[in-house]
């Protein structure tokens, strides 16, 4: 097993794909030399050249496009957009094309397009830079979405992107990328739809997603010491969406706290409590909680850290709950 | 200039054949639609035909089509089956997208007909894309993107015209230019006549034609698919036509302009050709047959179409993703 | 009082706020001579001329940011999308300009604009042509957002939305144009924020929003005569949300039942869901239930109808929950 | 050509002064940055001063200017304090946007200038409309916008050129190109070397310039916005600049080219400007003398930011919605 971090192992996911399918390219801005803004892609330019790691004009929508049109003719793309908050732009291509061509087109065409994008919620740069938009793609049918929270789940989950047919948006966060994980050397693929118990527990479950993931189990860690069993779960993927590991878990604990670093008010956490009301309303020994990102615009500056959960106030939503 | 031969008379007639059919069958698809058959909308490209079938005469069979939702006559002229044609737009399970995409959504693989699109100017990057993957897959073929005037305004159509400028890939884009978005007239969307201006500013070659003339048509289209084809890049033909029917079957149709459609009707591009075609030696008898062949083929479609099943409503969560190893 | 259409009741709504600022512009596209796509400005041109009744060229995202920009300078301006799938060609101007210029230039500027589109869900117009997305923007602060279900709402509201200093996203159902209210001589405004009972009930609490508001009342009805007393309620606005008469009614009736044609998972129902699990936990009887669009593309033709709720689907629902 | 008149010297040795102002505004803020006094990122226009400088000081004092994330130039070059442009880079409480923008959302309404953005090229349509604004309102105002040539390849900025020619907008678009958007070159992102040919391409009367001649953008500014105040319509000018430092503070810079920044550092735009005010009659302590105010006017910016606090946590939700009547 070798020890990475969640950037190597997502380049080192894309390398191995790139060798093996000579039809997959890469679609973005300053992922060249520069090695793409967060640096994901280093290497890959000096080693399959500017014909496949295709360094582009500053134009998401017909990037994204261009990513399309690839995928529906023979090829493979996966494009880069630089920060989460740019799909504003392609949205169209997104939602309208990508994912809905296979339906639309009758079945005549398969979309294997990854776009992949970067939250940096938790850095301070502002409120056009800053933004979780998960739930809105998780709100429309024909996209698969991924969002790891380690190098490990990173890997596995980029190799099943790229053998998929359809489009998936594959979805890091920035403050992820550092952190080491082991990852086995030989191939490896995880499934779309599984969650990762990734620290059982027996009081409450905790659902992180995303950023919020090492805020999550340090808050664990804090709670252990007061005697209270958190179980923390990362769902892993969006859609399709793990329900039945949630309800299993809730139906051990009783109670259920949900994390993510998007605004509150119609994010992710919302759909999952209601899943789990719907699936598990007599298991609910207490209201589910949320602990999100605060409902406000992004402020630039150390101010954001205001706006995002920390392990305090996730361990405090659980005392809540525990009393 | 195009000898009359008797060869390419024959070819010449195969496409007045394919400009009644079109003609033919989006006559039906307003009569449908009139019905109640065709549930939500339809967009007719009567008066327009010209330029999809001199278009696409001018492409070997595996090079690609992409068009927009006023792409009934794209698909024809690429050789797509009217009877699936016609299904699809009955939202039939028969039909070429299986009933899901209605009218706005055509598509033929086989035949290189990548498909149509409701939403304007998007499937130009689509397109844009598609080119890319016959350049790098070196396959020699040309990608043909139709559009609108409309389309012509929006931000997609820029990006792509500089991104296939850049990258050198092998797409003719072209403008239909029939006056009008819905009801906007060009007047009220751009300041300048040409739009192949526009494509200029971006080094790609661009030239303004008649599109009502289907030779001229089809041998602009020749030369931009060559060019093209050769690694030259992209290029640019803006037809100018006229759109007669309303935007849509859907439409109030408040908008049009009677005198001006009266006109347009002068320049009809299906008597005008027949005339150029008696000219070149063809006979009465023979434009009567293409006629009567184009017009039956439509016929027969609309019945196929009328037989066909609707889908069922369990069949709704049907077709959303491609199963592996598809 | 009169009767009229929600059509013609927002055409005056305009009509009168032309009249009474004449720094206020109307951009988008057909909305000149040809009246809206959807007829809803007959009139207006005629009566205020091409300066501020302004047809343009195709380009959302473009005329939304020059709406913005008239609303930052000293104008205020309406921007009609002509669907609202359409908001995707529009979204960064939407979200990220709009929505946070206030915030982010410190408050040196104001944004007096007004975005309206309708939601075309029940005219089987296909997978582009259909959706009803304004779970996307709950999701954003910044935002307000009226949504009303008949005419007199529709007036009142649109009054409102004209006088406010910040943008508001108005959403209309093509399907609620043609149908009438009274709708009162004397000027009225409806504040957002402020949901609204349209029939009251005790046995359970319906929350329907846009086009499913016929349906529920239609289905309210079916239940009477089954002793089922249903009481319905239009939010109106989503932004801001009238979470607390929605607890009051959820305190009363011990049951709830949310409808929307848009899509059901991120979509409004499972963010009012979990509001009510916040607020009003003690009082669930039964799980809070959703009846929505289905989450599939939105097929054309006439299959549509099996996608989006009717009276029988909300019915079963609602009689699911009393047994 | 400006006559070498004791006035003129003055005016001109005001632009020197802003011209230096922004080199030590940006010098102070990488320091700053370095030191971990700037939360985010932070985007100094080194290099390219003769460009908002030059343009500015074309401008009536009403007229509007917006500007990218890389505008603390132009806010200076504007008339903005830079005690409440750099207390804003500090996202203090006294910073021109309340500490809520940051680095790349300055703003000073009073004196014009009305906004950076942080999304490229989002900024373009929203000065359309200000620019439409003003025509209808008959203020006779101009709006400036600069952008860079990334943005030039982003749809908004055609949909602009086009809604902008159209509509007769009083707008000047001012393209600094530097060369790079963030690592890419305008080699791998344009078919063509002039992105003035993409204005023209729309009827809009465009230049290519020597963007680090001060005197040159001044000129050439003068007369477009006599073009747009006369009602004729918007304008372009391409200025040809380098980007001297890596595109923000925060990025890595591996892609910077060293051959070509020393090439740069020879046409830097304050010596160059200095050496004309030599010839032109200036004296070497006059340009000591504006240096020295400039630096100090930056220094005590510095002194003022770091000395103003912080905002509060609990202050997170104030400032999203205006208040009626505001
Ligand atoms: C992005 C987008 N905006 C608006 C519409 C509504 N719409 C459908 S067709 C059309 C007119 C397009 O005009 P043009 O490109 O000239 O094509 P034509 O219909 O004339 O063939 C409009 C505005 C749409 N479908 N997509
Ligand atoms: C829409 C969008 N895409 C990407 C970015 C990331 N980004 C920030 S600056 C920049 C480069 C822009 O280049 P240019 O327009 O030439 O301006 P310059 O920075 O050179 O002044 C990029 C890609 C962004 N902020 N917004
Ligand atoms: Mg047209
Ligand atoms: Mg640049």
């Amino acid at each position: 097993m070798a020890v990475m971090t969640m950037r190597e192992a997502i380049n080192q996911a894309i390398r191995e794909e790139m060798q093996r399918q000579p039809e997959l390219v890469l679609l973005g801005q300053d992922i060249g030399a520069y090695g793409g803004t967060f640096g994901v892609y280093r290497g890959l330019f000096e080693e399959f050249g500017p014909e496949r790691v295709r360094d582009g004009p500053l134009c998401e929508s017909a990037t994204v496009g261009f990513g399309l049109g690839l995928a529906i003719s023979g090829m493979r793309a996966v494009v880069e957009l630089e920060f989460m908050d740019f799909v504003t732009l392609a949205m169209d291509q997104i939602v309208n094309q990508a994912a809905k061509m296979h339906y639309f087109l009758g079945g005549q065409v398969t979309v294997p397009l990854v776009i992949r994008t970067p939250i940096v919620s938790r850095m301070g740069m502002g409120p056009q830079h800053s933004q979780s938009l998960e739930a809105w793609f998780m709100h429309v049918p024909g996209l698969k979405i991924a969002i790891p929270s380690n190098a490990f789940d990173a890997k596995g989950l980029m190799k099943t992107a790229l053998r998929e047919q359809n489009p998936v948006l594959f979805i890091e966060n920035v403050k992820l990328y550092g952190t080491k994980t082991e990852v086995p050397e030989e191939e490896y693929f995880i499934p779309f739809g599984q969650a990762r118990i990734l620290r059982p527990g027996k009081d409450v479950t905790l659902v992180a997603i995303s950023g919020t993931v090492p805020e999550a189990l340090a808050a664990a860690e804090q709670l252990e010491r007061d005697g209270i069993s958190v179980e923390v779960i990362d769902p892993r993927s969006l859609s399709p969406f793990d329900t039945a590991m949630l309800v299993g878990s809730l139906q051990r604990t009783g109670r259920m706290v949900i994390t993510h670093d998007a605004y509150r008010t119609c994010g992710v956490a919302a759909e999952i409590s209601q899943r789990m009301m719907e699936e598990a309303f007599d298991y609910l020994n207490a209201p589910i909680t949320r602990v999100t990102g605060l409902d406000v615009p992004i402020p630039s500056g150390h101010l954001h850290v205001t706006v995002v959960p920390d392990q305090n106030r996730i361990a405090s939503a659980i005392r809540g709950l525990m009393s | 200039m195009i000898a009359a031969t008797q060869e390419n008379i024959g070819m010449l007639l195969a496409l007045y054949n394919r400009m009644v059919m079109i003609r033919a069958f989006e006559e039906s698809a307003i009569e449908l639609f009139a019905k109640g058959l065709i549930t939500g909308s339809t967009h007719p490209c009567i008066g327009q035909e010209a330029i999809p079938v001199g278009a696409c005469s001018a492409l070997e069979p595996d090079d690609l089509v992409l068009a927009t939702y006023r792409g009934h006559g794209a698909a024809i002229a690429k050789g797509a089956d009217p009877r699936y044609l016609m299904a699809e737009l009955l939202t039939r399970t028969t039909g070429c997208c299986k009933g899901r995409g209605g009218s706005m959504h055509l598509c033929d693989k086989e035949k290189g007909f990548l498909g149509t699109n409701a939403i304007v100017a998007a499937h130009i990057p689509i397109a844009g894309g598609v080119a890319l993957s016959c350049k790098l897959r070196k396959t020699r073929q040309v990608v043909l993107c139709f559009f609108g005037d409309g389309a012509s305004c929006e931000g997609e159509f820029f990006e792509t015209l500089n991104m296939s400028a850049l990258w050198k890939v092998p797409l003719v884009f072209i403008c239909e230019n029939n006056g009008y978005a819905i009801s906007v007239p060009t007047s009220a969307s751009q300041a300048t006549p040409d739009i192949a201006d526009r494509a200029r500013g971006f080094g790609i070659p661009a030239v303004s034609i008649d599109g009502n003339d289907v030779l001229e048509v089809r041998a602009r289209t020749s030369a931009a698919v060559a060019h093209a084809r050769q690694g030259y890049g992209p290029f640019m033909i803006e037809c100018k036509t006229v759109r007669w029917e309303r935007h849509s079957a859907f439409s109030a149709g408040r908008y049009e302009n009677p005198e001006e459609a009266q006109r347009w009707k002068k320049v009809d591009p299906i008597p005008r050709f027949a005339q150029r075609l008696l000219e070149m030696g063809a006979t009465v008898e023979q434009l009567n047959t293409e006629e009567v062949v184009a017009r039956a083929a439509i016929q027969q479609a609309v019945e196929f179409a009328m037989d066909s099943p609707l889908p069922e409503p369990e069949s709704v969560y049907e077709g959303i993703f491609a199963k592996p190893g598809t």
